[in-house]
């Protein structure tokens, strides 16, 4: 079985996309959609440097409501900076400590830095410790890294371990 | 519409004859690229220019030109597209090893000349 | 029909070919074989001979090219039997010198390969029947001789004497064939009997000036007339036994002997009289005069033969039936005593070691022998009585008198012929006399002696047959004479006597006045100026010789100046034919008739604005390279925009993946190039580059407008409505990819397989320096790698989608092999080309050979089945929980399809990836070796 | 019901291309890099969403057909514009148009907005 | 519609003036957006779902070219 | 299950495809071959001989069938001609197909010497570019001569360059480059021909333009003139040819005989689009003012090409260079004959194209067995040492060379006859002195080169080893064409009387238009 099914959440994510793509939920198309959800992450599988461990599956709801809300926030924000006088704007770069190990998480980390509108995710530490993060309009340093820690890294460590 | 677009091929086909006519590799890489973009929208121009009539036929509308634009055109352009595509390749190629082999990029590079 | 006749021909070929295929290694049998050739020639001439005496012809015809009007037609009639027996006797004479004369290390059967060739040439042309075969051997006479002329080919002397004589030759043989073509449009046939026949007709054509400056160019260069006399003395490099047998038997005969062949078409028109005479006259006097100041043996004698050739020539065009007579007997004798004259002047030479008569004399003394015979000879060139040459001679002088009609032209021929009496007595008594007289030998460093013994019987033989002649000419000479003439005149053969004694008449008086003359002219040469001393420059070789130069260089000149390997050149050549061939005449005709345009939608027009602003940037950025890369990347965004506003979303989705995978192939390139271009080119030149580009620009945009404009009627609406029904798609555009225009597809496809075996080909066993390297060791960036690895199979998805799809929406297999390729794409410029490479062993070029085969095997089944290659079917099989299945057999085409892209898009990109670097001992990129001169761009003219 | 989709609608794609055009303009108007960095990865990706949500609507009201796979859109756009975000910032770190603050041991991320170095490609 | 065209230009500006590499390409990261909203918004006007696959392909792999122009700029050999 | 198997008349027999075959046949060896490289040399020559061997069988099969003068049409996919395409087989084209599969099988015998072994994927590139070549000779329409030609052009490219280094380089990227923008024009000639005309298909295309009105004429006219712009820079003729001299003369030895017949693809596409799409069809109408316009063009053109090259050939410092020039004026030889646009002269013309096929190819191949034999002078016209096998070779190259300048008594001298022969008189002056004199140039440049090559030596330096002699395979490959000319001479009335009926059968396109509208599907309704 788990050779068969190398990465169960890509499979699904596989199966879903199909069922999407094809918007026909006959037997057919299903049967083909199991077939690739369990052909494809097998192919993919090959070339996949690190393994992705996946933890507690209810904290990635949470977190997903939390970003999408974020982002929709933090967007107007932006557009109002944007549309406003740039003299009012104090970028900056911020390091920001990892306590996360997991190259996945850390990786999602990074996206929702960037999808979060006001910070952009530059540059990772070769020691995977830091991660160097632009910010739109910085007022204080700590209070950026407190708030990406808090908001989104715990929930993070939860998912990987 | 039919001038913009006839305009636009013309022009392109301008810049890519100028640059065709440079003398390093890369240059006449572009040109040529620039010219196949003015072949397709001349080919694909060529079944006229219908807005949103896209020629995937649908169930219970006549198949005439009323409803659907010139399909064949657009069957030429794919091919012209992926021909221009694979000669691309091969040009570039040639012009990397010609650069390499010759020590030059000038498209005349290496050679003592005729005959 | 005989058979004889071909079997004549085809025995010096087939022995040459013996000869130079066997090559037998001792000269007694190559000699022989040689020498069988013509002996059996002889034999079945002998058994032609009575019919031929007897007035028939025997004739041999084969067809060869109707439609042409060539056929391998051989006829025999008294000229061709003249002459036929004239090659092969001469010939077998000059195989048994040779056996002697050639030295012992030398290629002996090449050389008599070589002369077989150029006797069955000879034979060829004389026996053929039909003018364009004449032609065709005539030109082999030319090609033969030129190998035997260069036969020493190490010396200077004599490659040059071949080319000059094949160039000289040649040209004449082309004007020849040129004449020959009109002369066959004139009289509807080649066959000689129907040209013989209409010598009225030809005469009195329009064409009739043409046709005789052709063939005469012909006639006049092979004979070496004046003033395409100089090659002959040039060909004197050949080895003895070669001048013996090319010019005095053949090769210069060939040229008389055409004039003879065509006379009774050609000739007896006031223009023939005139130039041929003239060009006689003239080429006999500078002959002889000539002949006096030569100091080489051979040159003396090439001098004089062209001076006899001269006087041949001038009696045909005296072209009264006695002059063609005379020039017949002529060609007789001069063959005999000036082909016993080579051989001597070869024995002189093989036995003291030179033909240079300032160092030769008093040779009676060693060759006494020999010198007896040449001595004979010599007289008879010189006309003395009893011997032949002094019949003929003698002939012509009484001819030169009769002249009829044109006094001045009487005079004038009678001046001449006493002129080049003097003249011939003139340099046969150098001849004589400093070679076997007076002082001498002198810085010889052998010891003369008698040649062998056979050796000798050839030149005996000849000297024998002109003193018979000359003597009796009436018991020898005579049926021989008779039977040449009656070839050429016909029934209208004059009454003639070939008696040595007809009384004291003015003829005589010119002889003899002429040998006087001739003695008196040598011994006050001789007084007045030191003959030895007088050096000739060869003037025609020097011009031939600067006229090949300046050819030569002009042509290299011009070459240089036109094709100077400028790929620059080369497309302005075209740009300037497109708009010469297609440009100009059109839109001078284009004007009326555009249509109006239609009104664009705003998104249309922010397109529009794309693709100008960022196609003009591309221009301005040009040398900035990446940057022009980006902006083409923006173009070529535009343009599928373009394709997704005016109903095109297949080509739209194609557009944009091609795109990416270009960035993707450019920036590789890229890598490898300059990252910026060198400006070269000045500012005219830009200025003119912009001029020709804008024009060609305005002028296809001006045809895409008219075009745009007209109304529109095609085969669309048939396609669109058998697209359903019979093609089982509704994706029309896919349709016809996969079915109606699949054969289209099909080559599209194999196109870009092999553009993927090229880039393979080329880079497999490459080895290219980056243009620069960023120092640091590879990291494979592992956030984004991460991400791109959820996206993989979720691509690998979408692909399958869109290949399924294909058929009824927009998709296919050329898209979803590019969407398969693309993320593959991105996982090695992420990952790293050895690890994707390591973990995903694929093999590209396997992939495209399998998908070529699916492909056609998708065509193949309904072959098989007794439709004609591609024909689609259609089957929707209910598989059980699944439900219907639709499946059109285009379905495994675009399989096929979506393999090669696969397989030929990975190929080309991995490859590009994975250049190595060349074997260097740092790891540093290499800088590439400084570029050579940038060449200057020369202007087109 | 019709009426209100049709606002509700009508405001999504008001919405979105309002984002979209913010977030362009975001990359005329504002002075360095980075700061356009912000605009078009995210302002853009939202209004492209909101326009792909209208457009889901819009297809099902109007009966071409109901599906989300407009949403599969919206998920490859988030999917990779943190990618190509980052990346671009890793280039433009690369090329210095802004230096990065020191490595913290600890850190120190005084921002200063210098004057770039405006290295052109 | 407008603005989506307006919003094109807008980064057509920046993809013509730079001032630097990376501003293009994070340009030509845009117009790739621009157009997927483009083709969505033309999609709904034209009642027609053709153009999804379009949208999709954009989505999934516009972000390539991003990809690699960053990668030669940060390690000139995009592939290694 | 497919859909309609009971079909009125089955295409059962193997006969019925003979127009496909040609193409289909080395496509299907190319992708074997494909698969097949990792296993050795020996089954890829054999693999590459069968395909060549059926490939010839199926060109002479479909010569005879041609030469009972009915057109043959092949409906890919069951198509009507005018919807999809369709593959016309008459004698010409089955003439051009004979002609390359028999200098294919040269060329082939040539490689397998040893080129093949070091030019990468040598076997599947030249199936492929076989099948490049037969499609263009074969196809009835626009669209897919195109994409012929691209096949045929792309795989010269890997032949021409696999295994190549530096200036070959630089000749290919010229060679390539040149192409491509000559295709890139072909593009647009066909965007507007189908906008105006709105068809493909070269028969449909000839009745349209027969049918066409003034305004859309000159649309077409200047199509035409596209089109006579990129296949005369295929066909090399003035001021198109620069770009051929330095890419042949690059070439391996083996590739350059092969591509002898490129520049005859551009030869016959001119006879086959100007005789039949914008030939005499229309007689009358306002059409007939654009028949025949091309011919006014080529036969300058062609007559300058001719002096041109020919001066190239004398100024030639190597022999290569010289043999490409002489490639160059066979074919503007070809121009002048067909651009007389008479029966008798385009017969003249196809026999020459065979013979200047040949001919070109044989040159090619000796003068690399010359080129081998001359250590390292090489093909440069300077002295060398004494030639090993100077007989051997003097013979080859002699035969080449007489049959190149034309003269007798090979198939050049034929060719030129019958070239002479059928100018009409309104042209006789200049044709005959440009033929006639560059004859007389071609034989001194000739004989300059033979002078040069076999006659002129200095000692081998002691040090330098002596070449090894040339492979009997490769002689053999050379003389093999060299036989072909013989064959082509002997056999000079049979050729002749097919040549003659093939040109016919081109200047009466009216017959070739019935042929592919007679022509109906089998299961497939016709078309209206």
């Amino acid at each position: 079985m788990r050779r068969l099914l190398t990465s169960p959440p890509l499979s699904l994510a596989v199966l879903l996309l199909w069922l999407l793509l094809v918007a026909d939920f006959s037997p057919g198309q299903l049967a083909i959609g199991v077939i690739l959800a369990l052909l494809l992450p097998w192919l993919a599988g090959l070339l996949e440097p690190e393994r992705a461990a996946f933890g507690r599956t209810i904290a990635l709801l949470a977190l997903t409501r939390r970003v999408l809300w974020d982002m929709i926030l933090s967007n107007i924000e932006v557009a109002r900076r944007i549309l406003g006088p740039e003299r009012a704007l104090t970028p900056g770069f911020v390091w920001i400590p990892l306590d996360l190990t997991s190259i996945h998480g850390i990786t999602a980390l990074a996206s929702i830095i960037t999808l979060t509108p006001g910070t952009v995710s530059a540059e990772l530490s070769e020691d995977r410790r830091f991660l160097l993060v632009h910010c739109f309009n910085l007022k204080d340093a700590d209070v950026q890294i407190a708030e990406i820690k808090t908001r989104y890294e715990s929930l993070l460590m939860e998912i990987f371990p | 519409m039919e001038f913009a677009l006839a305009s636009l091929i013309g022009l392109l086909t301008a810049a890519g004859v100028y640059l065709l006519l440079r003398a390093r590799s890369f240059d006449v890489i572009l040109g040529l690229t620039l010219l196949s973009y003015a072949t397709n929208l001349l080919i694909f121009s060529s079944g006229r220019l219908v807005i949103g009539k896209p020629p995937v036929l649908e169930d219970g509308v006549a198949t005439t030109l009323a409803h659907y634009t010139d399909p064949l055109p657009q069957a030429l352009v794919l091919t012209a597209i992926v021909i221009a595509f694979a000669m691309t390749a091969v040009t570039i190629v040639i012009a990397m090893r010609s650069r390499s082999d010759n020590g030059s990029d000038h498209v005349d590079a290496g050679g003592e000349g005729m005959p | 029909m005989v058979f004889q006749l071909p079997l004549l021909l085809a025995l010096p070929f087939a022995f040459a070919v013996v000869m130079l295929v066997w090559r037998p290694a001792s000269r007694r049998t190559t000699a022989w074989l040689a020498g069988i050739a013509p002996l059996i020639g002889l034999g079945l001439l002998a058994a032609l001979t009575p019919a031929v005496l007897d007035g028939s012809v025997p004739q041999s015809i084969h067809p060869w090219v109707p439609q042409l009007g060539l056929t391998f037609s051989l006829r025999l009639d008294g000229l061709a039997w003249m002459f036929a027996l004239m090659v092969l006797a001469i010939g077998v004479l000059v195989v048994m010198y040779a056996r002697y004369y050639l030295s012992q290390n030398e290629d002996a059967p090449k050389f008599f390969g070589y002369l077989l060739l150029f006797m069955g040439s000879m034979l060829g042309m004389v026996v053929a029947g039909n003018l364009l075969l004449l032609a065709i051997f005539w030109e082999l006479t030319s090609i033969s001789s030129f190998l035997l002329i260069g036969y020493w080919s190490r010396q200077n002397e004599a490659r040059e004497g071949a080319r000059m004589a094949l160039t000289i030759t040649g040209a004449g043989g082309l004007a020849l064939l040129g004449g020959v073509i009109m002369i066959g449009q004139v009289v509807g046939s080649y066959e000689l009997d129907a040209v013989l026949a209409a010598g009225d007709l030809l005469r009195a054509h329009p064409l009739y000036p043409a046709i005789l400056a052709l063939v005469l160019a012909g006639i006049f260069t092979k004979s070496a007339q004046f003033p395409f006399h100089f090659w002959l003395p040039h060909a004197m490099a050949a080895p003895t036994p070669v001048s013996a047998y090319l010019h005095s038997a053949t090769m210069v005969k060939a040229g008389v002997f055409l004039l003879a062949r065509l006379h009774p078409a050609l000739a007896g028109t006031e223009l023939f009289f005139y130039v041929v005479t003239s060009v006689g006259a003239a080429t006999l006097l500078v002959g002889a005069w000539n002949a006096i100041f030569q100091h080489d043996l051979k040159g003396l004698l090439a001098y004089s033969t062209i001076s006899h050739l001269g006087l041949i020539t001038m009696l045909f065009g005296l072209s009264t039936p006695m002059a063609v007579v005379a020039g017949l007997f002529h060609i007789l004798n001069h063959a005999t005593f000036k082909a016993s004259l080579f051989m001597a002047a070869g024995i002189i030479d093989h036995e003291t070691g030179t033909r240079d008569m300032r160092r030769l004399g008093n040779l009676r003394r060693y060759l006494p022998f020999t010198s007896a015979l040449a001595i004979i000879a010599a007289l008879a060139m010189a006309g003395i009585p009893l011997l032949n040459g002094f019949l003929s001679k003698e002939m012509f002088f009484a001819l030169a008198l009769e002249i009829e009609g044109h006094a001045g032209m009487r005079t004038a021929a009678s001046v001449v012929a006493f002129l080049a009496g003097v003249f011939g007595v003139a340099y046969s008594l150098r001849f004589v006399h400093d070679t076997f007289f007076g002082d001498g030998p002198r810085a010889v460093d052998r010891e003369i002696h008698e040649p062998p013994r056979f050796m000798k019987i050839p030149v005996e033989v000849l000297v024998v047959l002109c003193l018979a002649v000359g003597v009796v000419p009436a018991w020898t000479i005579a049926p021989v004479l008779a039977t040449a003439a009656h070839g050429v005149l016909g029934d209208a053969v004059p009454e003639y006597s070939l008696a040595v004694w007809h009384g004291f008449n003015v003829p005589l008086m010119m002889s003899l006045g002429g040998v006087i003359g001739g003695g008196l002219l040598y011994l006050g040469l001789r007084r007045l100026i030191n003959l030895h001393a007088v050096a000739r420059h060869a003037f025609g070789r020097h011009l031939f010789r600067v006229n090949t130069r300046a050819l030569l260089t002009n042509a290299r000149r011009f070459t240089f100046h036109v094709t100077d390997g400028s790929l620059q050149r080369s497309l302005w050549w075209v740009l300037i034919a497109l708009l010469a061939v297609a440009g100009l005449p059109t839109l001078t005709a284009l004007g009326a008739g555009a249509g109006a345009s239609q009104p664009m939608p705003a998104l249309g027009w922010a397109v529009w604005l794309v693709a100008v602003a960022a196609t003009v940037t591309t221009v301005f950025l040009h040398r900035k390279r990446l940057l022009a890369l980006l902006v083409v990347g923006a173009v070529g965004l535009a343009v599928s925009l373009v394709f997704v506003l005016m109903s095109a979303p297949d080509l739209a989705l194609t557009q944009l993946l091609v795109e990416l995978v270009t960035i993707a192939l450019m920036l590789l390139a890229l890598n490898y190039l300059p990252q910026q271009s060198v400006r070269t080119d000045n500012n005219a030149r830009r200025w003119r580059d912009g001029a020709i580009a804008l024009v060609i620009g305005a002028g296809i945009g001006t045809l895409a407008y008219a075009m745009m404009t007209r109304p529109l009627d095609t085969v669309a609406t048939e396609l669109l409505a058998r697209s359903l029904p019979e093609g089982y798609g509704r994706n029309v555009v896919n349709v016809i990819l996969v079915d109606f225009r699949g054969f289209d597809t099909f080559g599209e496809i194999t196109v870009f397989g092999i553009a993927g075996l090229v880039v393979h080909a080329l880079l497999r066993r490459a080895r290219i320096a980056a243009d620069e390297v960023v120092p640091g060791v590879a990291d494979p960036l592992p956030m984004p790698s991460n991400l791109s690895h959820l996206l993989f199979p979720l691509a690998l998805a979408v692909s399958v989608y869109l290949f399924l799809r294909g058929h009824n929406a927009p998709g296919g297999g050329f898209i979803a092999g590019l969407v398969l390729a693309v993320p593959l794409l991105l996982q090695y410029v992420l990952l790293g080309s050895q690890h994707v490479e390591s973990r995903l062993g694929f093999d590209y070029v396997r992939c495209i050979g399998i998908g070529l085969l699916v492909a056609a095997a998708t065509g193949v089944v309904p072959m098989l089945l007794g439709y004609p290659f591609l024909t689609s079917g259609h089957a929707e099989p209910r598989v059980p929980l699944v439900g219907e299945l639709p499946l059109a057999s285009a379905m495994g085409f675009d399989t096929g399809v979506y393999l090669v892209v696969f397989g030929g898009a990975m190929l080309i990109l991995s490859m590009m990836g994975t250049v190595r670097p060349p074997r260097a001992p740092t790891g540093k990129a290499v800088p590439p070796a400084p570029a050579p001169a940038e060449p200057t761009n020369v202007e087109p003219a | 019901m019709n009426a209100a989709l049709e606002y509700l609608l009508a405001a999504l794609l008001l919405i979105g291309s309002g984002f979209v055009l913010v977030g362009s303009l975001g990359l005329i108007k504002l002075s360095d890099f980075f700061k356009r960095l912000h605009g078009p990865t995210k302002a853009t990706t939202l209004g492209v969403g909101c326009i792909l949500l209208a457009s889901i609507g819009h297809h099902a009201w109007l009966g071409d057909g109901f599906g989300l796979r407009e949403i599969l859109v919206t998920l490859f756009l988030f999917i990779t514009a943190p990618v190509s975000a980052h990346l671009m910032s890793l280039a433009a770190l690369r090329i210095g148009l802004e230096r990065r603050p020191p490595r913290p041991g600890a850190r120190s991320g005084d921002p200063r907005p210098e004057n770039p170095d405006r290295r052109r490609g | 519609m407008f603005m989506v065209a307006a919003a094109m230009l807008f980064s057509l500006y920046r993809l013509l003036a730079g001032p630097s590499v990376p501003d293009r390409i994070l340009a030509l990261d845009t117009l790739y957006i621009n157009t997927i909203a483009a083709l969505m918004l033309f999609g709904m006007q034209l009642h027609s779902t053709i153009y999804f696959e379009a949208a999709l392909v954009i989505a999934m792999l516009g972000f390539v070219g991003t990809v690699m122009l960053s990668k030669y700029v940060l390690r000139r050999d995009i592939v290694e | 299950m497919i859909a309609a198997v009971e079909a009125p008349v089955a295409l059962t027999s193997l006969g019925a495809h003979l127009p496909v075959l040609p193409i289909l046949l080395p496509l299907l060896f190319g992708a074997v071959l494909l698969l097949v490289e990792r296993r050795g040399i020996a089954l890829q020559r054999t693999i590459s001989w069968l395909g060549v061997a059926t490939l010839t069988a199926v060109a002479a099969a479909l010569l005879l069938a041609a030469d009972t003068g009915t057109i043959s049409l092949y409906l890919v996919g069951d198509w009507p001609a005018r919807l999809g395409i369709a593959l016309v087989a008459d004698r010409t084209s089955a003439l051009l197909v004979l002609t390359t599969t028999l200098l294919a099988g040269a060329c082939l015998l040539y490689a397998c010497a040893g080129w093949d072994r070091r030019a990468i994927h040598f076997h599947a590139l030249f199936q492929l570019q076989l099948t490049g070549l037969n499609g263009a000779f074969l196809t009835g329409d626009l669209f897919n001569l195109f994409v012929f030609f691209e096949v045929m052009l792309i795989a010269s490219y890997g032949l021409l360059l696999s295994g190549g280094r530096g200036p070959r380089m630089r000749a290919g990227l010229h060679y390539v480059v040149l192409n491509i923008t000559a295709s890139t024009l072909f593009l647009i000639a066909l965007g507007l021909l189908y906008g105006v005309l709105g068809s493909l298909n070269m028969a449909e295309l000839a009745l349209r333009t027969s049918q066409a009105g003034a305004a859309d004429l000159a649309l077409v006219r200047a199509a035409s003139g596209i089109l006579l712009v990129v296949f005369c820079t295929k066909a090399a003729l003035v001021p198109l040819y620069l770009w051929l001299p330095n890419a042949y003369s690059r070439a391996p030895a083996v590739v350059a005989a092969l591509f002898a017949v490129m520049t005859k693809v551009g030869v016959y596409a001119v006879l086959r689009v100007y005789t039949l799409v914008f030939g005499d069809l229309a007689a009358g109408g306002e059409a007939a003012a654009l028949a025949g316009w091309a011919w006014e063009w080529l036969l300058p053109a062609g007559l300058l090409t001719l002096v041109l090259a020919t001066l190239g050939a004398l100024a030639s410092k190597s022999l290569r260079m010289l043999v490409a020039f002489l490639v160059i004026a066979s074919a503007a030889t070809l121009f002048v004959a067909i651009s007389l646009g008479t029966a008798a002269a385009i017969s003249a013309g196809l026999y020459y194209l065979v013979h200047s096929t040949f001919v070109a190819g044989a040159l090619f191949l000796v003068v690399d067995l010359i080129r081998r034999q001359r250590g390292a002078v090489g093909d440069n016209l300077d002295v060398a040492g004494p030639l090993r096998h100077n007989a051997l070779l003097g013979l080859l190259f002699g035969t080449a060379a007489i049959s190149v300048s034309g003269m007798p008594p090979l198939s050049g001298f034929l060719g030129k006859v019958m070239l002479l022969d059928a100018v009409p008189a309104d042209a006789v002056a200049w044709t005959w002195s440009v033929v006639l004199v560059t004859s007389l140039l071609t034989v001194v440049a000739l004989a300059r080169t033979a002078s040069q090559t076999f006659w002129r030596a200095q000692p081998w330096p002691q040090t330098t080893p002596l070449p090894a002699p040339p492979s009997r395979i490769q002689v053999a490959a050379a003389a093999l064409l060299l036989v072909y000319g013989i064959g082509m001479t002997v056999l000079g009335g049979p050729i002749m009387r097919y040549t003659d009926a093939a040109a016919a059968q081109l200047l009466a396109p009216a017959d070739y238009v019935r042929a592919a509208h007679g022509a109906t599907p089998q299961l497939r309704e016709p078309s209206p």
